[in-house]
C-alpha cells in the first residue's frame, strides 16, 4: 500500500514517535533474541529451534522476493525456486566445486547471476499472457533443477558438499582452527514457567559452526531486515505504483506512459535477486546442495505460503512463509499426516481467508479512508513528504 | 517425533551392574515422505536388536529415539543439531540417505557423536574424514564391480545396456557398472525418477541388441521399466542393484515380467531366526531390505553400551575398534568408516515372484 | 540421429499413444481454465483415482495374472464406466468443496489456484495414506487386499500384453497402441461436438467470458462449473483407464507429474481450447520421444519445457490458440 | 402489478447503495428512476435481476416472492436485462450473442424464434451487416445495440433497461425511445433507467427520482418532468 | 543494482500557439474485410477544443487508437508536433504530450481513485529502484509533488472527497471523472476524451462542459469525442465528421449543425425538446 499510507493523516502519526521506534526496536531485538530463549510452546520441541528458524528466515526471504512478482506486479511465478537454486548452485560452484572464493566474495555474485537468470528468463517471456507465464516458469524451474541433475559440472545428481561457512568473526585461523569469540551469550532454560540463564549452552557469537544455528539465523534475520526495509522503501514509490496498475489494467498502464515490459522485467529481476540471495544463505548454512533441494514442489510451497499470508501485504507474506515452515515442525508429532493437514489447512485458509492471513492494503485502506475522513474535519493537514518517511504497515 | 519406544527405565537408576549403564542410541533417517519405506525397514531391525538387548539387560534398558528426516536434506540439518543436543543419546544408527549424511556428517563429526549408517552408499562419505562416520554395507563402488563381474561371468553376457535413473545412487552405480563391463556396454541411457513410460528407452535397449541390462536406480521405475521391456518382446537379463531389491520390483513389473530378473545388493537375506524375531517384534511386518543391516548396525552400539561405554567420546572409540561378527558379515570399520569385509550377493525373481538368493558374488 | 531414423515410426507412434493420454488428461485442464480462468491443478488427483478404480475393480472380480481376452475386454469396460464414475466424482467433489465457496465470494484466481494445490495435496495424501484411514475406520482388515501398500506401486494383477496389429514402416503398432490413440479421439470428438452444439455448451462458453451477463441471460453458472469439472473428471476417468493398460500401474503421487506435463499440453495447444488440447498433447508426447531419441532421455522434459517457450514465444497462445471462450462454434 | 419492490436496502460491504425503497411498476406500462451519478439506480436494477444480494426487504415478480432466487431463474421467470456497460460477451460473434439472449427458450428451431432475430437486425441493421463478427471488436454504440437486441431476445415480461440510449449517436437515441415505446406497445413491461431524462420522463407511465439511495420523488412522468426542482436538477438549464 | 528503470520523458518541441498539434495524414486501417478509417486526414490546432463526431462505428474510437499508438495505420500516418508517431511505444507517446480517456471505462481497480491518478503523474517523474532505496531528496520531492498535484486533479474534477475509495467502488459518472482526472494528471499536450460526458445527466453534462472549457483555458488541447450535441456544439471550436471511417465534414459548430451531410447521416431531424 502506498498511497494511502504515505497520505494518512497525521492524527495517527501524531502518536509521540519515540515509544513507536521502541516498540519496534523490542520486536527486533525478541527476534534476535528467539533462539536464545527456549521459549516453551513456541520453540519446535522435535527439532533444533534455531535451525528451524533459520528456515524459516530464509522462507521469509524467498516469500518477499516472490511477492514482489506475484503480489505487486502479478506475475504468477511457478518456478521461482529456480532462482533459489541458481543462488545456491552459484555458490556451490564458486566455493567448492570450481573454486575456493570467500563466501562473501561470492555472495554478491550469486546474486547478481540469480538477477541475470531472471532477465534472461524474464525477457522473452514476459510478452507471454498472464497466466501462461505459470506454466513457462514452472518449465525454467525444473529445467535448472534437470541441468543440474544431469550436469556432472554442475554436480550432477551427487551435489556438492563442502561449501564453507561464512568468515566468522573474528577469524578462524588458516588451518581451521577455531579462534574465541568476541563474546558469548548464555541461552535461558525453563523449568515450568521460571526461566533462569543456563550456563551450559552458550551460543558463540558470530561463529559459524556446523553445531549452531543461531549465528545462522541472525545473518538471515538481518537479510530480512534489509530486504524488508527496501521492499517498503519501492513499493512506496512510484515504482510500486506502477507495479500495481500494471497488474490491473495493463494496456492502460502503457497508455498512461508506464512502460510495462520494463516494470514487469525489473520486478522478475528483484525477485530474482531475493530468491538467488536467500538460496546463497542457505548453501552455505547447508554446506551441502544437491538438485533434490529444488523441487517443483517447493515453488509451489512458495506460491502456497505468499498467497496464504496475504499476497500484496509483507507482513502477511512474512507469517505465511514462516508458517509453512514451522507448522511441520511444531507438529511433527503429526507424522504422516503432516501432508495431509497441510493440504486441508491450505484450503480452508484459502475458503475461509480468501484475503490471505493479512489481506492486502485493501480492507486496510478502507480504514485509512476513515481516518482521512476524521483528519479533514479536524482541519488537518497532510504533510507528503514528512508522512512517506514512516513505513507503512 | 522422538516417540519413546521401550519405556525407559528412570534416569536415576544406580543398579549393582557397575558397567552397564541405561542409555539412549537415535534412529536417523526417514519416517514418512517418499522414502520412508526403507527408514521404516531399518526402524523395523533396530526394534528387534533393542528389544534383544533389554530382555538381556533388564536393570540397563536402552531407548530408542526416531528422528524422521524424510530423508531431505533441508530438514535433516536442524533434526541434527536437535539430536547432538540431546545429550542422553550417545550413538546413532543413520543417517539413512547418503545426501542426508552429506549434509549432517559435519555436526556429527565435530560433536564427537558416532553414526553406524546401514544403506548410505555414496563412496565419497568416507572421504571427507569425519571421524564419527561408519556404514556397515559395501559402498557403490564396491557393488559395482561385483555386479559388472556377475554380468559377464554368471550371465555370459556378450552386450550390455546400462540404465541409470540419475539420481545420486542410481547414476553413481550405473557409472561403475558400466565402467568395469568396459567393451561389452553397448549402450547407456538415463532416465528420470517417476518416470512411468520408457518408451524410447525401451526402443534403444532393444534396437542395441543387448542381451543383459544393468539399471541402477530404484524398485519403482525398475519394475516399470522392466515390464515395459518385456512387453516389447526383449528377451534379455534385466539386471539391477539394491536399490531395486525389494518385493515392489515384482510389484510393478508383475510377476511375469519380474521373472528371472537378477538383483545385486550387499545385503544378506534375512535368516529364518531374524525373520521371526522381526516379525514378533513388529508384529504385522516383514523384513525388507536393510532390516538386518540396521539390526546389525545398532547392535554395534548396543555391544557397546552393554560394555558399559556410557558417553559419546567411549562409544566412539568402541565402534572404530568393534570386530565381531554380525548378521550380515564380519562387522570392522577400516580407518574411514568403511565396514572391512564387503559381500555382494545376487539374488533373482522365481516362478512365484519371490526374491530368492541366487548366489553370493566372488 | 540414426537411431532416431531407423526408430522414427516407432518412437512416433508410441509418442502419439503417450501423447493421446496427455491429451486426455489436458482436457480437464482446459475446460475448467476456459471456464473459469483457474488452473486446476487437483486434476492431476482426479485422475490418479481413476487409475485407482481401474486396480480396484480387477482386485474385485478377483482377476489373475492370466484372464482369457473375452474376460479381459468385460473387466476393462467396466472398469472404465468405474473410473469415469469415480474420477467424475472426485470432480465433483472438487467443485463443491474447493471451488464453489470461493467462486460465490468472487475470490481472487490465486486463492482459487492454493485452494486447489491444497486439496491436491490433501487428495493424493488420503490415497497414500488409505492404510491408515481404513485403519482409524476399523476397515483395515476387511479391504486389506485394496490398502496394501498404500505409498507404493500397486499393479494390475493381470499383465496386459500388447498384441502386434500392422506394420507401419517397420514398427508393429500393437492393440494397446491403436486402443488408447482411437479412445483419445473418439472422446476428444464427443466432447468437442458436446461443448460446440448443446445449449449447455454456449452456456459454457458465455460464462467464461462474462460470468455476469451469463446469468442475466438464464444461464445456471452453478449448473454450468459442475458440468464442466465433470467433463474434465470423465475424460480423466477415460484417461486412467488407457494409462493403466498402457503402463499397468499406479501409485498416490502418481497424478503430479502426469498432470504437469498434460498441463504442459494444454498450454501448447491453446488452453481453454479443446483441439488445442488434442494437439497439444500429441505434440508433446511425439516431442518426448523425438527429443529422447536425438538428445537423451534424461534432457526429454527440457526438450518439452523449451519447445513450449519456443511455441509460446511465436504463438503467445498456444499452437491453435483462442480460449474456450473464444472459440468459434 | 408485476413488479413491486419493497423495502429494498443494499449494501456493497459496508457502503450502503440503496435504502429502503418501495416502488411498483405496472404490467404494461413503462417505469422510469431517474437521479445522479450515483444514486443508486444500477445497484436498484441489478438488485431485481438478481445479481445484487438485498440486505432487507423482497422483490416480488408476478406475484411471486423472488428475493432469494438465482438470476438465471429470474430469466426464465421473464425478466431480461440490458446492464450497464452493456456486457455482451466479447468473444462470440453478433448471432451467438442474440442466441445467448434467448438461452432459456425452448423453440430454437421455430419460425417465432427466427421472427424475433429478423426484429433485433432490423432495429439495428448494422447488426445484420456485422452479424458475424467478433463482439469485443465492435465499437462502443454498436455494443450497446447488442445487448438491447439481446436482452429482447428472451422475450421478457419485464425488460430492465440501463441506459439504453448511452454511447449512441443522436439519430439512434430517438429511434431507441420510439423501439422503447413499440415494445411496450406489444406488451412488454419496461423499467428504464437513464440519464437522458426529458425523454425518459417522456415516455414514462410512472417515474422515480433516486438520490443517494433513497426515492426522493415519485410521479407520472408527465408531472415529474414538470416539476421545477428536477427540471433544475437533472435535466440541466440552458448551455 | 543497475537502474533498470531510467525513463526521463523525451522533451517534445515545445507547442506554438495556433501551430497544428496533431496532423493526421491520410490515415487508412483496415480490419480484415472492415475498413474502419478510410483516408482519414484532419489536424487539430494547439489550444482549440476539436470535436469528433459520426454516427456509430463511423470510426471514430479507431481515430485515436491510431493516435495513441493502439494500433498501426494500414497507410498514412499521425504526426504530433511535426513528428511521426508511427513505430513508437505507447507510454512513449503519452510522454510525448497526449493522454486520453477510454470509451469502455479502464482504471485500475484495485487502486484507490488518488492512486490512479498518481500513475499519472508518474509519468513525467524519474524515481526509479535506486532512487526509491536510497530516498533520494528528489524522489521524495516527486513522492510528494504526486500527491499534491493529484489531489488538485481529483478536485478539479470534483471527487476529491472519494479520494481514497477504490475505483471500482466509484459511481458510473465518477469513475469517468476519475479517467479525465488521470488523463490530465499525464500533463499533456493534447487531451483526448472519448465520449467523457457518456452516462452523465444533463445537468452533469453542464458541469463536466464547464470543465472541459476550463481545462482548455488552464492550456490544454482537447480533442472530444461525443454524441451529445448540445455538449459538442456548446463547448468545441471546431468539429470534424465521420461517416463509415471517412471524412465528410469539418466545419465550425453552427456550418457542421446546418450541414446536410450530416444531418442526414447523424443528427436526424430533432423533436424540438429532444435536442439532447
Ligand atoms: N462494486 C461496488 N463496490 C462498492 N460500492 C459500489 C459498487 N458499485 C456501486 N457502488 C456504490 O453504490 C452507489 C450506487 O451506485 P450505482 O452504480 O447504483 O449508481 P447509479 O445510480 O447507477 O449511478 P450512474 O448514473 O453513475 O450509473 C454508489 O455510491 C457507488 O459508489
Ligand atoms: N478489431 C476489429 N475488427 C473488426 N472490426 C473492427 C475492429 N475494431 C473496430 N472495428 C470496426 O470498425 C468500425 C469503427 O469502430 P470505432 O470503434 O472506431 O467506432 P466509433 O466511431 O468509435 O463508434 P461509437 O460511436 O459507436 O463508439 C466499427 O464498425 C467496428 O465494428
Ligand atoms: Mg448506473
Ligand atoms: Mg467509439
Amino acid at each position: 500500500m502506498s498511497a494511502a499510507s504515505s497520505t494518512r493523516p497525521k492524527a495517527k502519526g501524531k502518536v509521540p514517535k519515540p515509544p513507536k521506534a521502541v516498540i519496534i526496536a523490542i520486536a527486533v531485538v525478541f527476534f534476535y533474541a528467539l533462539p536464545l530463549l527456549h521459549l516453551p510452546i513456541i520453540s519446535t520441541p522435535d527439532s533444533d529451534f534455531a535451525g528451524v528458524l533459520f528456515t524459516m528466515a530464509i522462507y521469509v526471504i524467498v516469500a518477499l522476493g516472490l511477492n514482489v512478482v506475484v503480489g505487486y506486479a502479478g506475475l504468477l511465478d511457478l518456478g521461482y525456486v529456480g532462482f533459489y537454486a541458481v543462488g545456491a548452485y552459484t555458490v556451490a560452484m564458486l566455493t567448492s566445486a570450481h573454486g575456493s572464493l570467500p563466501f562473501l566474495v561470492v555472495l554478491p555474485i550469486a546474486v547478481v547471476v540469480a538477477m541475470i537468470s531472471g532477465v534472461i528468463l524474464g525477457a522473452p517471456t514476459l510478452r507471454v499472457r498472464g497466466d501462461y507465464l505459470a506454466i513457462v516458469t514452472l518449465g525454467f524451474g525444473e529445467i535448472i533443477r534437470l541441468a543440474a541433475t544431469n550436469s556432472d559440472w554442475l554436480g550432477g545428481a551427487r551435489g556438492v558438499s563442502k561449501i564453507p561457512a561464512p568468515p566468522s568473526i573474528p577469524p578462524n585461523k588458516a588451518d581451521g582452527t577455531v579462534t574465541d569469540p568476541l563474546f558469548e551469550i548464555p541461552h535461558i532454560k525453563w523449568d515450568g514457567i521460571i526461566p533462569s540463564i543456563d550456563d551450559e549452552t552458550k551460543t558463540r557469537f558470530l561463529k559459524f559452526g556446523v553445531l549452531d544455528a543461531a549465528p545462522y539465523y541472525w545473518m538471515a534475520l538481518t537479510v530480512v531486515l534489509v530486504v524488508l526495509i527496501a521492499d517498503v522503501l519501492i513499493k512506496n514509490s512510484r515504482v510500486g505504483r506502477a507495479w500495481e496498475a500494471t497488474r490491473e489494467d495493463e494496456d492502460a498502464a502503457e497508455i498512461m506512459g508506464v512502460p510495462t515490459f520494463r516494470y514487469k522485467l525489473l520486478a522478475f529481476a528483484m525477485g530474482a535477486f531475493v530468491g538467488g540471495l536467500a538460496g546463497a544463505l542457505f548453501a552455505t548454512r547447508q554446506s551441502f546442495v544437491n538438485p533434490q533441494s529444488f523441487a517443483l514442489l517447493l515453488s509451489i510451497l512458495f506460491v502456497a505460503a505468499v498467497v496464504v499470508g496475504g499476497q500484496g501485504n509483507r507482513w502477511g507474506v512474512i507469517i505465511g512463509a514462516s508458517l509453512v515452515v514451522y507448522l511441520p515442525e511444531r507438529f511433527r508429532e503429526f507424522a504422516d499426516f503432516r501432508v495431509l493437514f497441510f493440504g486441508l489447512a491450505l484450503m480452508l485458509l484459502a475458503i475461509f481467508r480468501p484475503e490471505g492471513i493479512l489481506p492486502a492494503g485493501r480492507t486496510r485502506r478502507a480504514k485509512a479512508v476513515e481516518e482521512e475522513l476524521i483528519a479533514v474535519e479536524e482541519g488537518s493537514d497532510t504533510d507528503g513528504a514528512e508522512a512517506e518517511v514512516k513505513p507503512s504497515a | 517425533g522422538s516417540d519413546d519406544k521401550d519405556t525407559a527405565s528412570s534416569g536415576s537408576d544406580t543398579s549393582s551392574s557397575a558397567e552397564c549403564k541405561p542409555a539412549t542410541i537415535a534412529f536417523f533417517g526417514p519416517k514418512t515422505g517418499d522414502a520412508a519405506n526403507l527408514g521404516l525397514n531399518i526402524v523395523g531391525g533396530v526394534k528387534v536388536a533393542v528389544d534383544k538387548f533389554n530382555a538381556e539387560h533388564p536393570d540397563c534398558k536402552v531407548t530408542t529415539k526416531d528422528f524422521d528426516s524424510q530423508g531431505d536434506p533441508e530438514k535433516a540439518t536442524p533434526l541434527a543439531a536437535q539430536v547432538i543436543n540431546d545429550k542422553s543419546i550417545i550413538g546413532v544408527v543413520g543417517p539413512t540417505f547418503s545426501g542426508e549424511s552429506d549434509a549432517t556428517g559435519p555436526a556429527f563429526a565435530e560433536a564427537g557423536l558416532v553414526t553406524v549408517s546401514s544403506s548410505a552408499t555414496n563412496p565419497d562419505l568416507t572421504t571427507n574424514g569425519w571421524k564419527t562416520f561408519h556404514r556397515i554395507l559395501g559402498n557403490d563402488a564396491t557393488q559395482s564391480p561385483a555386479a559388472a563381474k556377475y554380468i559377464k561371468d554368471n550371465l555370459k553376457s556378450k552386450k550390455a545396456f546400462v540404465v541409470d535413473d540419475a539420481s545420486e545412487y542410481g547414476k553413481g552405480i550405473a557409472d561403475g557398472v558400466a565402467k568395469d563391463l568396459g567393451d561389452l556396454v553397448v549402450g547407456t541411457d538415463t532416465v528420470q525418477v517417476k518416470q512411468t513410460d520408457f518408451g524410447p528407452t525401451v526402443t534403444k535397449i532393444k534396437a542395441s541388441g543387448a542381451d543383459a541390462l544393468w539399471y541402477g536406480g530404484y524398485y519403482a521405475e525398475a519394475g516399470l521399466l522392466a515390464k515395459q521391456l518385456r512387453a516389447a518382446g526383449w528377451k534379455g537379463y534385466f539386471v539391477s542393484g539394491d536399490g531395486s531389491n525389494d518385493p515392489g520390483f515384482v510389484e510393478a513389473a508383475g510377476k511375469a515380467a519380474a521373472k528371472d530378473a537378477r538383483l545385486t545388493c550387499p545385503c544378506g537375506a534375512a535368516t529364518p531366526e531374524f525373520t521371526a524375531d522381526y516379525e514378533k517384534a513388529n508384529p504385522g511386518k516383514k523384513p525388507g531390505t536393510y532390516s538386518a543391516e540396521g539390526f546389525d548396525a545398532a547392535t554395534i552400539l548396543l555391544d557397546g553400551i552393554g560394555e558399559g561405554k556410557s558417553t559419546r567420546s567411549d562409544l566412539l572409540d568402541y565402534v572404530n575398534a568393534y570386530d565381531k561378527p554380525g548378521l550380515t558379515k564380519q562387522l570392522k570399520f577400516d580407518d574411514k568408516g568403511e565396514v572391512a569385509e564387503v559381500v555382494i550377493y545376487a539374488f533373482k525373481v522365481d516362478d512365484a515372484g519371490e526374491i530368492v538368493l541366487d548366489t553370493e558374488i566372488k | 540421429m540414426q537411431f532416431f531414423f531407423d526408430h522414427f515410426f516407432e518412437l512416433t507412434i508410441t509418442g502419439l499413444a503417450l501423447g493421446s493420454i496427455y491429451a486426455l488428461v489436458a482436457l480437464g485442464y482446459t475446460m475448467v481454465y476456459g471456464v473459469l480462468q483457474l488452473i486446476n491443478f487437483a486434476h492431476s488427483e482426479v485422475f490418479m483415482y481413476g487409475t485407482f478404480s481401474v486396480v480396484w475393480v480387477f482386485y474385485l472380480f478377483g482377476a489373475g495374472a492370466d484372464q482369457s481376452t473375452g474376460s479381459l475386454i468385460g473387466l476393462l469396460v467396466a472398469s472404465m464406466i468405474v473410473a469415469m464414475v469415480v474420477s467424475g466424482g472426485v470432480a465433483l467433489l472438487l467443485e463443491r468443496v474447493a471451488y464453489r465457496p470461493l467462486l460465490k465470494k468472487n475470490s481472487p484466481k490465486l486463492v482459487a489456484l492454493i485452494s486447489a494445490i491444497g486439496a491436491s495435496f490433501a487428495l493424493a495424501e488420503a490415497m497414500g495414506l488409505r492404510d491408515r484411514i481404513a485403519g482409524f475406520l476399523g476397515l483395515e482388515g476387511t479391504l486389506t487386499k485394496y490398502v496394501a501398500g498404500a505409498r507404493d506401486n500397486r499393479s494390475l494383477p493381470t499383465t496386459i500384453t500388447p498384441d502386434p496389429l500392422f506394420k507401419i514402416g517397420d514398427y508393429n503398432v500393437t492393440t494397446v497402441d491403436l486402443l488408447v490413440i482411437v479412445m483419445a479421439l473418439l472422446m476428444m470428438f464427443a466432447l468437442d461436438r458436446f461443448v460446440r452444439r448443446s445449449r449447455l455448451g454456449r452456456g459454457m462458453r458465455a460464462v467464461a467470458q462474462d460470468p455476469s451477463s451469463a446469468a442475466l441471460m438464464g444461464v445456471n453458472s452453478t449448473r454450468v462449473y459442475q458440468v464442466t469439472f465433470l467433463l474434465g473428471g470423465l475424460m480423466a476417468g477415460v484417461a486412467a483407464t488407457l494409462y493403466m493398460i498402457r503402463i499397468g500401474t499406479t501409485r498416490f503421487d502418481a497424478g503430479f507429474i502426469l498432470g504437469v506435463k498434460a498441463f504442459t499440453a494444454a498450454v501448447l495447444g491453446g488452453i481453454g481450447n479443446l483441439r488445442g488440447a488434442l494437439v497439444g498433447g500429441l505434440v508433446l508426447g511425439v516431442a518426448e520421444n523425438w527429443g529422447s531419441a536425438i538428445i537423451g532421455t534424461e534432457w526429454k522434459d527440457v526438450v518439452a519445457f523449451v519447445l513450449l517457450v519456443v511455441i509460446l514465444l511465436f504463438r503467445p497462445t498456444g499452437l491453435l490458440g483462442e480460449s474456450l471462450g473464444k472459440a468459434r462454434a | 402489478m408485476l413488479l413491486e419492490v419493497e423495502d429494498l436496502s443494499v449494501n456493497y460491504g459496508p457502503i450502503e447503495a440503496i435504502r429502503n425503497i418501495n416502488f411498483t411498476v405496472e404490467e404494461g406500462s413503462v417505469a422510469t428512476l431517474i437521479g445522479a451519478n450515483g444514486a443508486g439506480k444500477s445497484t436498484t436494477l441489478k438488485t431485481i435481476s438478481g445479481l445484487l444480494k438485498t440486505r432487507t426487504g423482497r422483490v416480488v415478480f408476478d406475484g411471486k416472492d423472488i428475493t432469494n432466487m438465482a438470476p438465471y431463474v429470474r430469466v426464465k421467470l421473464g425478466i431480461s436485462q440490458s446492464p450497464e456497460g452493456r456486457g455482451i460477451f466479447p468473444g462470440m460473434t453478433v448471432r451467438e450473442n442474440l442466441d445467448m439472449g434467448a438461452y432459456v427458450r425452448t423453440d430454437r428451431k421455430t419460425p417465432a424464434y427466427q421472427e424475433d432475430v429478423d426484429r433485433a437486425l432490423t432495429l439495428f441493421p448494422r447488426l445484420e451487416e456485422r452479424i458475424d463478427q467478433i463482439a469485443g471488436t465492435m465499437s462502443g454504440g454498436e455494443q450497446q445495440m447488442l445487448a438491447i437486441g439481446r436482452a429482447l431476445m428472451a422475450r421478457p415480461r419485464l425488460i430492465l433497461l440501463d441506459e439504453p440510449s448511452m454511447g449512441l449517436a443522436p439519430k439512434l437515441i430517438q429511434q431507441i425511445f420510439s423501439i422503447i415505446t413499440e415494445i411496450n406497445n406489444q406488451g412488454t413491461t419496461v423499467l428504464l433507467v437513464e440519464q437522458n431524462a426529458a425523454q425518459a420522463l417522456k415516455r414514462a407511465d410512472t417515474a422515480h427520482v433516486l438520490s443517494t439511495g433513497e426515492i426522493t420523488q415519485s410521479g407520472t412522468g408527465a408531472e415529474l418532468a414538470g416539476d421545477a426542482s428536477i427540471q433544475e436538477a437533472y435535466l440541466g438549464g440552458a448551455v | 543494482m543497475p537502474e533498470l528503470i531510467k525513463d526521463t520523458p523525451s522533451e517534445a518541441p515545445a507547442p506554438t500557439p495556433g501551430a497544428p498539434i496533431l496532423e493526421v495524414d491520410n490515415v487508412t486501417l483496415k480490419f480484415g474485410g472492415v475498413t474502419a478509417l478510410d483516408g482519414v486526414s484532419f489536424d487539430i490546432k494547439q489550444g482549440e477544443i476539436l470535436g469528433l463526431i459520426g454516427p456509430n462505428g463511423a470510426g471514430k474510437t479507431t481515430c485515436f487508437n491510431v493516435m495513441t499508438g493502439v494500433y498501426k495505420p494500414t497507410s498514412g500516418e499521425a504526426r504530433f508536433l511535426g513528428s511521426s508517431l508511427a513505430g513508437r511505444k505507447r507510454f512513449e507517446i503519452t510522454r510525448l504530450g497526449i493522454a486520453r480517456t477510454f470509451q469502455n471505462i479502464r482504471l485500475f481497480r484495485t487502486m484507490t481513485a488518488l492512486e490512479n491518478v498518481m500513475v499519472g503523474v508518474d509519468a513525467h517523474s524519474t524515481t526509479g529502484v535506486l532512487r526509491a532505496l536510497f530516498r533520494t531528496p528528489r524522489q521524495r520531492k516527486e513522492q510528494a509533488y504526486a500527491e499534491k498535484r493529484a489531489h488538485e486533479l481529483l478536485e478539479l474534477v470534483g471527487i476529491e472527497h472519494r479520494a481514497h475509495e477504490f475505483a471500482a467502488s466509484l459511481p458510473y459518472g465518477d469513475q469517468r471523472r476519475l479517467e479525465i482526472a488521470r488523463a490530465l494528471a499525464t500533463e499533456p499536450k493534447l487531451l483526448c476524451l472519448d465520449e467523457p460526458a457518456a452516462g452523465f445527466n444533463p445537468a452533469e453534462k453542464v458541469k463536466l462542459l464547464e470543465l472541459i472549457r476550463k481545462v482548455r483555458d488552464s492550456g490544454y488541447t482537447v480533442l472530444v469525442i461525443e454524441h451529445d450535441m448540445r455538449l459538442v456544439m456548446g463547448v468545441t471550436d471546431r468539429i470534424v465528421v465521420l461517416e463509415f471511417g471517412r471524412k465528410i465534414a469539418e466545419g465550425t459548430p453552427a456550418e457542421i449543425r446546418d450541414n446536410p451531410a450530416v444531418i442526414a447521416a447523424y443528427l436526424g431531424v430533432e423533436d424540438d425538446d429532444d435536442a439532447a
